[in-house]
């Protein structure tokens, strides 16, 4: 009863991780059909703020507040210098954002010396309730994810913004032509999906650690996700990265962890062969 | 007293393929201006020019007595002109509600969807359904009336009946009328009698020329004018 | 002939020889005048031919290298370029079928250049046969990014699945690979084996060229534009897509078989995203749907990251990804652009243009 | 005019088409309710309706752009319902769509050029001998259509009304046996809707025809023979004069849509 | 410069091969810096043979295939007389054949690895699974008990070195409760925490690689392994990796290498080499035994050793030489080859990490034998 227990606060704080990372990344992916290779890179460059932060001595509270800003920034004028110009072509805007990630990730690599650092949880130890221990930064991660989730669903469902994000994907010269300004919008929606992953960034470098490939690690991962929920909405995604995330913490209870590593990525493929348009077919928020 | 549109010496055209040689058009502050021509004649690309989707080459657009033909498309709309394309015209991936409510982002009537759903009703049976779904007349509705929630003062009607069931085509016609009234319209269109009914004036494009204008009746009863309808 | 129409003919042919029109002349004479595809394609050719003769020996064997991947970039092109198809897994048929022939050799002894080349392009057709089949036919038509995000994920899964293989050497792969045989030569590293492949590289980059000129190629292109239109028209869009896919499987087999026996070892990375994504950048970094812009943007690309990670060793990854970036942003047709223009990349496929000229009225 | 005079007819002449009980679900929405359509040999056969009636969604599942929910479509005696659009295409149908689809980036030339050749094997494209003779049939699709001066142009700089010229070109390159047209002549000029009547007839030779318009009075010129839509059911099918006098026909042309 | 003595001849050549960029840079590059600095040291002492010491350098890049290009550059264009580098094996197997087989050269490896490399000319001076674990793994039966748990990255060092440490667990009376392995990069452990948890596995002997180790130490940490006296043992930690987790997290982790820093207290020669090291290298790149750093500087003293018995830099005579070459001083000790086994006899030390840092717990008596070949 009590393993159970564990078992599913286990494979349920790893799903929340993974819906944390692909948030971002299924935002960017829905609204803008850009399948952003640098997303990994932003949550990298989230967590190292954080790193910067609290190897400058500042509050670690402090580096994970000021990661989504920063990276959402960046986000912004990456947007406005480069991503902008692929729209039209998003196969051509997957490699340019290819080559922004590796810049970013080699940078990073640099700057840290391909070392492991650590950073400690702003709430450590373990929650104990009897003789279960249960990460209290895990449990942190759970809620804060909830809570992100609703407020991007109500931001996208309940304000114009998600509408007009919407309108000027699907077709933006009528976007423009029904007044919206398109390139502001394109400029906020990769923002804030880049925001998301600084945040993501930040909250799961106390339990990953700081490495330079820490965003690739899940990038491939976020992929799939995005692909099984569905393209097209924000839900999708979502879904998707908490059905991805889950299977790959939970065969690992049943079966040797090597298979299951595969057997995730080719259930998922048969999956989406399917079901094309996904567990959650793309309309509405 | 300028004109409400004014198109001096306007040259434009796609990459390096001039298409509008020298065109000036008048518009006034409200009432009906007909553009006619034949395939290709350039219709089109004047009022993706004066709408800012087709940048101007040379010579001047000036609306409300501003130059706007540095502006951007936005801007422009959000300035009052109301645009509806002739080709995807409609957000087809988005509910027709949604399509709706794009176009009454600028607006602030509040019962001005209800208002476009009484004039098509059609519309209202298929609130949720994509709007690319939609049958070929049901998009030209759906599109004249997310251009007409916007408020313009100016409203560009690039083939408007194009597809649509002649019951309704005598519909949009008296609504045109009406609202030619109280705006500026200005509508592309095949049908000659229709055009004609709702515009005051008319202008016919031959190969990106003004080749014709004068009052509708004029121009109606000019004998070069199927010579430049003709293929 | 009724009598509008005629004064509608006169009008057209009449004085105003319109400026639109001379301009559209004046650019079909662009396209039809200066054929500079062939050119590149003879510069490119003679400087492969005389570079073992100016290069020094290890050079050589670099060069080797390089005409290597860019046979595997021409298969990438096959598929992307002409087909649309998004291939990001290329590196599945290039690393399996390099896996393949290190197996034969290792386990079988069987080195022979007449069994090894064509055994290696057999297994890239298989495979390639199979995840195109599963990714690519059905009922509905799968889109470009399911179809790249699945065959990426073929790739991944299938890089993990060599690590964690046992009998595949993990993650260590197959090392000391024995060389290549005709009789009893042996292609060790060096002027014959650059030869070898350049020659292999020619015959099928000439059958590559000849079936994309072809007629097949303008039902490619269209399928590229609009795959359900062509279907309307009664192409078997799917089979064709499938055909194209697996020839493209085969071609990079070759090459992953070439590249096992050059390099003498394989690992896991040569099935896997790493490898897949480079293909890509070769392609798009020379230009894609135009073969010779493959084979340029392997040199370049191999060539330019061999000089910097000489000349710049920290931060050469860095640097790629600028100049990538670059490329990307400013020359998003790939570098062959410089001196092609977009009619001619996209190709034309009817008439040769002097007939053009008296057919129009 | 009923169900009744459409049975004779079937069985006078040998039909080309026959869709018979087509019922087409979308949703909540039911397009088309039973709906039928015959066409014979060298037959033009006008579809008209109101909007939404169902019209384009009949031509799809003719053509197999949509698979009916219900009913069934023969064609050339054959039952064809469960064929893909390929195989449609290849017995002989070729369909232009409301929404005209060329191939943007490709020269008006090879367009034509590549709905002429969709029928061919696999090895005749790659082998093809019988470009020189293409070359002709393709200068005169493209003259015929007054596209023969941008025939190496790319398609996407065509104006609306000239890409509808050139889909029509295209539909009409494969020689097909049933040629379906679902508003071809959308945003042109009356003049221009009368060339492209001219230039339909000859085909009447060798292909029958089914054209969805709105345009009353072209469809009176060409057609031989009129079906009425009306909410997914057929109001009425027969001859053009027929139509005309049809009461209920008249009805729901005063009806507002 | 100094004046050499046999001037006229062109310097010898040293080949480095090694990852300066990607995962694991930060041991090429310090592999790279011990290059530099044994190379000044040999020079200022009046090189070799007369002639002077030249290093050439090329970057592996964590990336097989780059590897091969460049480390034929070392062998084609630059003719070195011998290459020393690669650390993951599978680098070691990728550059192997271009060295040894088609580039007729010397090699030496110089990382801590599975064992079992027994390719002629191929000499590793780095510790193998006998060296790591005949006097570590009782120490930890003794230290910690007899039930250990063997989580494992899915590659080849970890599969050959459980073999090896299954044999002398149960030899010494413990007991494999389970051995598991994962892919490279898992970040998850919760399965694996859980068994180990409810199996009251008192020894975890690890081989999970960052990343992965990383994120399972703390799930172990914080599912209470330590705080109910649990003991983890890794044989590739040291001072760099001491970073990855907070130093509570790992209190108590035992580890067995042939060198820590903390020697430098006890023995004056490490002192010495530790403190030429930082001054000339003072960066983010330490001088570490998992790192391979001290197997490359065991590696060029060796070679130098047999060249200078050889008196000539032919690949044969060389070779014959370091066969039973010996160094009297080197981090962490003396060392020498064992004579056919192409492997290195050395001390080994057993540390325990507290607060962040090392302490010895345990010493081999003489020099350790690799058991090899
Ligand atoms: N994207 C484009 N690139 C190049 N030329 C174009 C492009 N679009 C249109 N043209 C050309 O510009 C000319 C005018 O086209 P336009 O679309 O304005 O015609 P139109 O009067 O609207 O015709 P229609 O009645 O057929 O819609 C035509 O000759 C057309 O071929
Ligand atoms: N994929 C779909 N999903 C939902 N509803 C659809 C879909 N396709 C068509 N419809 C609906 O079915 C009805 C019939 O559409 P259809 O396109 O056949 O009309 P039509 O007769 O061609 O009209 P028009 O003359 O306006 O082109 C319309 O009301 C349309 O909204
Ligand atoms: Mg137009
Ligand atoms: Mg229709």
């Amino acid at each position: 009863m009590a393993n159970a227990f564990v078992a599913a606060f286990e494979i349920l704080s790893f799903g929340a991780i993974i819906v944390l990372i692909v948030l971002g990344l299924g935002i960017i992916a829905s609204m803008m059909g850009i399948f952003n290779f640098a997303q990994g890179e932003f949550v990298l460059l989230g967590a190292y703020i954080t790193y910067l932060a609290y190897a400058g001595g500042l509050p670690i509270w402090a580096g994970m507040v000021a990661a989504p800003f920063v990276v959402g920034a960046l986000g912004f004028v990456l947007e406005a210098l480069i991503i902008r110009r692929f729209y039209a072509a998003p196969i051509v805007a997957m490699l340019g954002t290819y080559a922004l990630g590796l810049i970013i990730r080699e940078s990073v690599r640099g700057l840290i010396g391909g070392f492991y650092l650590t950073v400690p949880e702003p709430i450590g130890g373990s929650i104990d309730i009897g003789a279960m221990h249960i990460s209290a930064w895990r449990f942190t991660i759970i809620v804060i994810t909830l809570l992100v989730m609703g407020g991007c669903y109500l931001l996208l469902s309940r304000t114009s913004f998600g509408l007009r994000v919407r309108a000027t994907l699907e077709n933006p010269s009528l976007a423009r032509a029904s007044g919206i300004s398109t390139p502001l919008i394109y400029g906020a929606t990769f923002a804030f999906g880049a925001a998301l992953a600084g945040l993501a960034g930040a909250l799961i470098v106390p339990v990953f650690s700081l490495f330079a490939d820490l965003g690739l690690r899940f990038l491939i991962q976020g992929f799939v996700a995005v692909m099984v929920g569905g393209v097209g909405s924000f839900i999708g995604p979502v879904a998707g990265a908490g059905v991805i995330g889950t299977l790959s913490a939970a065969l690992p209870w049943v079966m040797a962890p090597v298979v299951a590593d595969v057997l995730v990525f080719v259930l998922a493929i048969i999956f989406i062969k399917f079901r094309p348009q996904g567990l959650i077919a793309g309309k509405g928020v | 007293m300028p004109e409400f549109l004014d198109i001096k010496h306007l040259d434009a055209g796609y990459g390096r393929s001039q298409v509008l040689f020298d065109v000036n058009l008048g518009i006034p502050w409200r009432g009906g201006v007909a553009v006619l021509g034949r395939n290709g004649a350039g219709k089109t690309t004047l009022m993706k020019t004066i709408v800012g989707e087709l940048p101007a080459w040379k010579g001047e657009v000036a609306f409300d007595g501003r130059d706007i033909s540095r502006r951007a498309t936005q801007e422009r709309v959000r300035a009052g002109i109301g645009y509806v394309p002739q080709e995807h015209s409609v957000f087809a991936r988005l509910s027709v509600r949604d399509n709706l409510a794009v176009g009454s982002l600028a607006s602030s009537k509040a019962d001005a969807v209800d208002h476009v759903l009484s004039i098509f009703p059609k519309l209202g049976q298929r609130l949720d359904q994509p709007a690319g779904t939609l049958s070929g007349g049901e998009r030209k509705m759906l599109a004249i009336g997310r251009a007409m929630l916007g408020d313009p003062k100016l409203l560009l009607l690039d083939e408007p009946t194009e597809g649509v069931w002649i019951g309704v085509i005598e519909e949009i016609t008296e609504r045109l009328i009406e609202l030619a009234k109280e705006i500026a319209v200005i509508i592309v269109e095949q049908h000659l009698d229709l055009a004609l009914r709702v515009a005051d004036y008319a202008y016919v494009l031959d190969r990106g020329r003004v080749a014709l204008q004068g009052e509708a009746g004029e121009v109606r009863g000019n004998p070069e004018l199927l010579r430049y309808l003709a293929p | 002939m009724p009598k509008s129409m005629s004064v509608v003919r006169e009008a057209i042919a009449g004085d105003e020889a319109d400026d639109a029109m001379a301009e559209r002349e004046a650019a079909g004479q662009v396209a039809a005048g200066r054929r500079v595809l062939p050119i590149v394609e003879g510069v490119v050719l003679v400087a492969a031919l005389l570079a073992p003769l100016v290069l020094q020996d290890y050079l050589t064997v670099f060069a080797t290298r390089v005409i290597i991947l860019a046979l595997f970039a021409l298969s990438f092109d096959l598929v992307w370029g002409y087909a649309g198809i998004m291939s990001f897994g290329q590196a599945l048929f290039f690393g399996s079928a390099g896996y393949g022939v290190a197996l034969l050799a290792r386990d079988l002894d069987i080195t022979n250049i007449f069994l090894v080349l064509p055994a290696g392009t057999i297994i890239g057709l298989t495979f390639a046969l199979l995840l195109g089949g599963f990714l690519l036919l059905g009922r509905h038509p799968s889109s470009v990014i399911f179809v790249s995000l699945g065959t990426l994920t073929g790739s991944y899964a299938a890089d993990r699945l060599a690590r964690g293989w046992y009998y595949l050497g993990g993650q260590n792969g197959i090392p000391s690979i024995a060389p290549m045989t005709l009789g009893g030569y042996e292609f060790s590293e060096g002027p014959a084996f650059y030869y070898l492949v350049l020659g292999i590289l020619v015959v099928v980059y000439l059958l590559c060229r000849f079936l994309v000129r072809s007629q097949f190629g303008l039902a490619l292109a269209g399928l590229r534009e609009n795959e359900q239109r062509i279907a309307f028209f009664g192409y078997k869009a799917q089979h064709l897509k499938a055909i194209i896919f697996t020839i493209g499987g085969g071609v990079a087999g070759l090459a992953g078989s070439l590249y096992a026996f050059h390099e003498g070892f394989v690992w896991p990375n040569m099935v896997g995203v790493v490898v897949s994504t480079q293909v890509v950048l070769y392609v798009l970094f020379g230009g894609s749907g135009t073969l010779i812009g493959a084979v340029i943007g392997a040199i370049i690309v191999e060539g330019v990251s061999f000089w910097l990670s000489d000349n710049y060793r920290d931060i050469w990854p860095i640097i790629l990804g600028l100049l990538l970036l670059l490329v990307i942003l400013f020359r998003p047709l790939g570098l062959i652009s410089f001196v092609l223009g977009e009619r001619e990349r996209v190709g034309s496929f009817g008439a040769n243009p002097k007939e053009k000229r008296n057919a129009a009225p | 005019m009923s169900a009744a005079s459409v049975r004779t007819q079937r069985r006078s002449a040998m039909p080309l088409l026959e869709a018979a009980g087509i019922k087409k679900i979308f949703g909540k929405l039911t397009a088309l309710d039973g709906a039928a359509l015959t066409v014979g040999e060298n037959e033009f056969h006008g579809l008209i309706g109101p909007n939404g009636s169902g019209k384009s969604t009949l031509m799809k599942c003719i053509a197999g752009a949509e698979v009916p929910t219900q009913g069934k479509v023969s064609f050339v005696n054959t039952d064809i319902t469960a064929f893909t659009p390929t195989e449609r295409a290849r017995a002989g149908m070729s369909l232009k769509f409301q929404i005209t689809s060329v191939l943007p980036t490709l020269t008006l030339y090879d367009n034509i050029l590549l709905a002429l050749q969709a029928q061919s094997s696999l090895l005749d494209l790659v082998f093809s001998r019988t470009r020189g003779a293409l070359h002709d049939q393709v200068m005169t699709m493209l003259t015929q259509f007054r596209l023969a001066d941008r025939a190496f142009d790319a398609a996407a700089a065509l104006s609306h009304g000239q890409q509808q010229w050139l889909e029509i070109a295209m539909a009409l390159a494969g020689k097909p046996k049933l040629l379906l047209l679902d508003e071809p002549t959308g945003g042109m000029s009356l003049e221009e809707r009368r060339v492209t009547g001219e230039l339909l007839q000859p085909i009447k030779k060798h292909c029958s025809l089914v054209i969805v318009e709105h345009d009353l009075d072209f469809i009176r010129d060409i057609c031989d023979r009129l079906t009425v839509l009306d909410q997914g059911k057929v109001l009425a099918s027969g001859t053009v004069s027929e139509i005309q006098a049809n009461k209920s026909v008249q009805e729901i042309y005063l009806r507002r849509a | 410069p100094a004046p050499w003595a046999n001037a006229a001849e062109a310097p010898i050549k040293v080949g480095i091969a090694t990852d300066l960029t990607g995962p694991i840079a930060y041991a090429g590059n310090a592999d790279a810096n011990v290059a530099k600095m044994v190379i000044k040291e040999i020079n200022a002492a009046g090189g070799m043979l007369g002639r002077p010491l030249e290093l050439y350098i090329e970057d592996t890049a964590s990336n097989e295939s780059v590897a091969v290009g460049n480390v034929r550059k070392l062998i084609q264009r630059d003719k070195v007389d011998m290459v020393l580098g690669g650390i993951t094996s599978s680098m070691r197997n990728a550059i192997k054949d271009p060295i040894v087989a088609r580039g007729k050269t010397l090699y030496i490896y110089p990382q801590l690895y599975e064992g079992k490399e027994c390719t002629p000319y191929l000499f590793c001076t780095g510790p193998t699974p006998a060296q790591q674990c005949d006097e570590f793994i009782p120490w930890l039966i003794k230290n910690g008990g007899k039930k250990f748990a063997l989580p494992s990255a899915n590659y080849v060092w970890p599969h050959t070195l459980n073999v090896y440490a299954r044999k002398v667990i149960e030899s010494n009376g413990g007991e494999v409760v389970f051995e598991e392995y994962y892919p490279l990069d898992q970040v998850d452990f919760s399965s694996t925490v859980n068994r180990i948890i409810s199996n009251k596995v008192d020894v975890v002997f690890n081989t999970v690689i960052p990343p992965g180790v990383g994120p399972f130490f703390k799930q172990l940490y914080e599912a209470g392994f330590l705080k109910n006296g649990g003991r983890l043992a890794c044989v590739y930690y040291d001072e760099n990796t001491l970073n990855i987790n907070q130093a509570s997290e790992i209190e108590g982790l035992a580890s067995c290498l042939d060198y820590f820093k903390v020697l430098t207290k006890e023995n004056p020669f490490d002192a010495k080499i530790q403190a030429a090291y930082e001054k000339d290298f003072p960066g983010n790149f330490l001088f570490a035994a998992g790192s391979a750093a001290t197997g490359t500087y065991r590696g060029l003293k060796l070679w130098e050793a047999a060249v200078k018995e050889a008196g000539k830099l032919d690949r044969e005579s060389v070779a014959a030489a370091l066969d039973h070459a010996k160094i009297a001083e080197g981090p962490g000790g003396p060392a020498e080859m064992v004579p056919g086994k192409r492997h290195c006899k050395m001390k080994m030390y057993t540390a325990v990490a507290k607060g962040g840092n090392y302490e010895i717990v345990g010493r081999s008596d003489g020099l350790v034998d690799p058991k090899e070949c």
